[in-house]
């Protein structure tokens, strides 16, 4: 069983990485770029068949690792739930 | 020699092909030892082994016969080339262990992974002699700054070498970083690193116990690294090509846990022999180890852990994948071995024995998938003695021949500001330089240096190479280098020691390149012989060329020296107005090949300054026992720029100003 | 002053921390390894510098994780002073012991150099020895040091004086040239509520010696040894 | 107009923050966790109406910066192409 996690910034908190990325594509002279936001995209494969418990279980590692929920927000995709 | 049958093999194994023997880098007259020595056609994974262990990187064949011609033995020396790196004594039971390596080809194609992995192999290099590294050095040279590609090399090759160093803990304390065209298509990146060890307790590779079992330890193994030949071993694996990533990547968060694991262990004495799985990881390690003791090894490849399915034989004794090392482990020892490496929640598996057979002897599923005997892989290296032309040093240039700069003070400004002389705080401020608490000269001087355990002792660390000198005259560059190098290490205090070296040039099958090789090689010898300065170890790295343009030959030389009380050291900077500068050693005005020719009048010939090494040696001794004496309070070495910019370089450090009085 | 360095997989920066507690209190500080080992009884617990767990995934994310952690909060809360430097700053922040958190530096890129800090309170056990509008010079080595939090956050520090260092010019002017990786307001060094666990991104622990380039830093060790004498 | 990128390692190529991770889920009890791959997640605004030229111009953006096209492949997501 395939779970995706994406792990992004909390709107108006700071964002060194993105930022940079802005000035650097600017840099390249991609004019176009107004806001640039890196979140992190996570891939697990689980040992687990039922799509219900699996989001269950990756809900639980988001909150005690994957993600610093005070910065941070998750988004949880589990084929099938 | 029984012509055995030819072992079960993979999957689909093809018959040998020409092309598969040229693709393996090997010519048909070898390809005729390899089955003499075999007395059949090898496998697959046999000519994949004899093809590493006979490479230009594991064979030296295109150089051996040269570099047997340095210097190696000295006072200080306890263990010269031949081991995974130099070992010599430091006094107090102590001993410094160090070498030289290049990841010139990863780094273009993967700049940041290829100096991150380049730094990873030269440290286990170190660590797996039992010692602790101390110190991290890099000498660098890159194409033009204005090339296209320039900027991107710069930023992914510094940045490597620090997200590997700093994560390690090791100080990045010293290094060189050169600009010049030669390098558009060829950058290098050679590593070096220095540890401490006690005297009694080095270890080597050489295997030794019958029936002693052999040890995997580290990270698991993937397809990664694998060498060009893997073509031939596509076939082999039912993926395609795209699976094997021929870039490895670097974790240097493991290689930390590596080192103080095996630093644990080498404190017990579990350890029989141990090396670093380096260049062709499985196959050098194992084999050397094997012919080193004079004995034979059996592996079998379902013990080793990969962290991929279906690897053949042949990827698995080929992968690259990094931090990984084999030890040979003494009886009863491996509970023991086992604890301090799960400890450090490392792998561990028990991957083999070692045998009296003098034979390599490979099983997968049960079956033999590899058996062949352990000497001719190393003792039948092919050996060339490469037709070459000495290069012809252009004549000395007249210096009063030359127009005068209008403006002396703007073409020093000129200088210092050219890619090669100005301040390269911008690359080693991305480096720590402090981790340990132990860096007494930081970076920016003619040489670190770094505290010997609670002092008051000191190694004094650099790394040096003109390469211009050596493309007009490779016999003088190569002397200028290791004369730089023990000047560096005299101007902090610190008595010179001994060298590592790293030779990068061209296409040794051009005379002309292989001229330079001989020549710097040459050169560098006299120099060594002639400053007790002998060579303990060392890299070559061939081949440094593009569509024909081959990059300036760079015999980089690493050096080491001690000092026996720190505080008595010299750096550059003067410490307050009111001190005498006082030049010592003869100026005459010597502008072949130098920066100012190039910076300022855009020419580069000439003949580069000849090396006086009775004056070099006088000269040098004589400043450091002023520098012991205590009356120096600052002192630098005259090397690009001469006169001018080492002056500029002084008060800049010190933030004085300087007057300079032409003599009368 | 007894004193115990806690040792995760990565951290690589135990043995300057032991040096500096070495030349400040005659003592051996115990090295504890973060899994399977006793946190003995101490007066100062220090999560030192490094790269615990490669840095991997969030600075200091899963050392807050590690076993030994849940005693540190728990000595924490009993008033045992902690001394978090860099990565043991980024790991007490992961781990709830301090506010906010340590993200990238804004030039993206490590920076290893020395930097001035402005002591803001002289508070013990800390920076007892110094006065606060004291300039200290010690140097910063990290690649993730620039400290955010939310400005509630960072104006109940500043209320209640719990900002210990800001980066400044030499001066003690807060000037953006001086600040090394674009902490919020300068900031460079915090105490929880209580003022027993400082957080802090540079290293004093290299710079106790005139050798090695200065001594400025050794003010704060011989500040616990005095305040924390047992 | 708003454009996401995915950029992942490649096959093969080591992980070393998603073994890592992997190790840390286990230290904390997640025993289903069988492999754990860490990726980059890159939203981007851009000042472009014409959804085919955007993409366009993001494709560029990757080749050039966002994803280390030795090692990385990049997958990106534009509303309406």
């Amino acid at each position: 069983m395939k779970a995706k996690v994406h792990v992004t910034l909390k709107a108006g908190v700071l964002d060194p990485q993105g930022k940079a990325i802005g000035n650097a594509l600017h840099g390249l002279g991609f004019a176009a770029v107004k806001d640039v936001r890196q979140g992190k995209y996570i891939e697990l494969e689980l040992d687990e068949r039922d799509p219900l418990k699996a989001r269950e279980t990756v809900e639980r590692m988001c909150k005690s690792l994957l993600a610093n929920t005070v910065i941070e927000n998750y988004r949880i995709e589990v084929d099938g739930a | 020699m029984t012509a055995a049958a030819r072992p079960a093999h993979g999957k689909n194994e093809p018959t040998i092909t020409p092309e598969i023997v040229r693709d393996h880098g090997l010519k048909p007259e070898e390809y005729d030892r390899v089955v003499q020595f075999m007395g059949r056609e090898p496998s697959m994974v046999e000519l994949g082994i004899v093809s590493v262990m006979w490479s230009e990187h594991c064979s030296y064949k295109s150089s051996r016969r040269w570099l047997r011609t340095l210097p190696t033995k000295g006072a200080c020396v306890i263990q010269g080339p031949g081991e995974n790196a130099g070992v010599i004594d430091i006094g107090d039971g102590q001993a410094a262990v160090f070498k030289m390596e290049s990841h010139n080809h990863p780094s273009f194609i993967e700049p940041y992974q290829g100096a991150a992995t380049g730094v990873g192999g030269i440290m286990r290099d170190v660590f797996t002699m039992g010692a602790r590294p101390v110190a991290n050095l890099n000498a660098l040279r890159f194409g033009a700054p204005d090339h296209p590609k320039t900027r991107h090399l710069v930023a992914g090759v510094v940045a490597g070498i620090g997200g590997y160093g700093n994560c390690m803990g090791v100080p990045t304390v010293g290094g060189e970083c050169n600009f010049h065209p030669a390098y558009n298509g060829n950058i290098l990146v050679n590593a070096m690193t220095v540890g401490i060890a006690p005297k009694d307790r080095i270890f080597y590779s050489a295997a030794a116990g019958v029936g002693n079992q052999v040890v995997y330890v580290g990270a698991k193994t993937g397809r990664d690294g694998i060498h060009g030949a893997t073509m031939a071993s596509a076939e082999f694996s039912d993926d395609s090509e795209a699976k094997r990533p021929t870039v490895q990547v670097g974790d240097p968060f493991t290689e930390k846990l590596l080192l103080e694991a095996c630093l644990e262990l080498m404190a017990t004495d579990a350890i029989v022999a141990i090396q670093d799985m380096g260049a062709a990881g499985l196959t050098c390690s194992s084999v050397e180890m094997a012919d080193k003791g004079g004995l034979g090894i059996e592996l079998d490849l379902d013990r080793v852990p990969v962290r991929e399915t279906g690897m053949s034989p042949y990827e698995i004794m080929l992968s690259e994948s990094q931090e990984r090392m084999l030890m040979v482990l003494k009886p009863g020892t491996e509970a023991l071995a086992r604890r301090v490496f799960e400890k450090y929640e490392l792998d561990f598996a028990v991957v083999g024995h070692l045998t009296t057979t003098g034979r390599l002897v490979l099983k997968q599923g049960g079956k033999v998938v590899g058996d062949m005997p352990v000497k001719p892989l190393v003792e039948q290296a092919p050996q060339y003695d490469r037709p070459f032309v000495a290069t012809q040093a252009p004549a000395p240039l007249d210096a009063a021949a030359l127009p005068m700069p209008k403006d002396p003070i703007a073409a020093l400004k000129a200088l210092v500001a050219s890619a090669d002389l100005c301040s390269k705080r911008w690359i080693w401020e991305q480096y720590d330089h402090l981790v340990r608490g132990d860096t007494v000269i930081r970076p920016g001087g003619d040489a670190a240096l770094v505290r010997v355990g609670d002092g008051p002792k000191g190694l004094a660390v650099t790394s040096d190479c003109t390469p211009r000198y050596c493309k007009a005259d490779p016999r003088t560059g190569g002397a200028q280098a290791v004369a730089e190098a023990w000047r560096n290490l005299t101007a902090v205090g610190a008595t010179p020691l001994a060298v590592t070296d790293n030779l990068n040039f061209g296409n040794p099958e051009k005379p002309p390149i292989m001229g330079q090789l001989v020549g710097c090689i040459q050169g560098m010898g006299e120099a060594c012989t002639a400053l007790d300065f002998p060579v303990v170890s060392g890299n070559v790295s061939l081949y440094n060329e593009t569509s024909g343009e081959a990059i300036l030959p760079t015999p980089v030389i690493g050096a080491v020296g001690l000092i026996a009380d720190i505080t008595k050291a010299a750096t550059i900077a003067p410490k307050g107005p009111g001190e005498t500068l006082v030049l010592v050693g003869a100026t005459q005005g010597w502008l072949g090949q130098s920066v100012y020719l190039r910076e300022i009048l855009g020419r580069e010939d000439g003949a580069p300054p000849p090396v006086d090494l009775a004056a070099e040696r006088r000269n040098g001794d004589f400043v450091r026992r002023m520098i012991a004496s205590g009356l120096v309070s600052a002192c630098h070495d005259l090397g690009d720029g001469g006169l001018l910019v080492a002056a500029a370089e002084m008060a800049l450090a010190g933030n004085l100003g300087i007057t300079l009085v032409a003599a009368p | 002053m007894r004193s115990a360095i806690v040792v995760f997989p990565g951290t690589n920066r135990e043995r300057d921390m032991a040096l500096a507690l070495r030349r400040a209190t005659g003592r051996e500080p115990a090295i504890v390894w973060h899994r399977g080992e006793e946190l003995p009884k101490v007066d100062l617990i220090v999560l030192p510098g490094g790269f615990a767990h490669g840095d991997y995934l969030r600075c200091g994310a899963m050392a807050a994780h590690s076993p030994i952690m849940a005693e540190v909060k728990k000595r924490a809360a009993e008033g045992v002073a902690v001394l978090a430097v860099c990565n043991g700053f980024q790991a007490a922040c992961e781990a709830g012991m301090l506010p906010g958190v340590l993200m990238a530096n804004a030039s993206l890129k490590f920076v290893c150099r020395d930097v001035y800090l402005r002591v803001e309170r002289s508070l013990r056990p800390f920076t007892g020895r110094y006065n606060a509008g004291t300039v200290i010079r010690v140097p910063v080595a990290h690649h993730d040091g620039n400290y955010y939090a939310d400005k509630e956050t960072l104006d109940r520090l500043e209320g209640e004086g719990r900002v210990l260092f800001r980066y400044s010019a030499p001066s003690g002017d807060l000037l953006d040239a001086h600040n090394p990786n674009g902490s919020a307001r300068f900031i460079a060094g915090i105490v929880n509520e209580r003022g027993n666990v400082l957080g802090m991104m540079p290293h004093p622990e290299d710079l106790v010696d005139p050798v090695m380039g200065g001594s400025d830093g050794f003010g704060l060790f011989q500040g616990l040894a005095e305040s924390l004498a047992a």
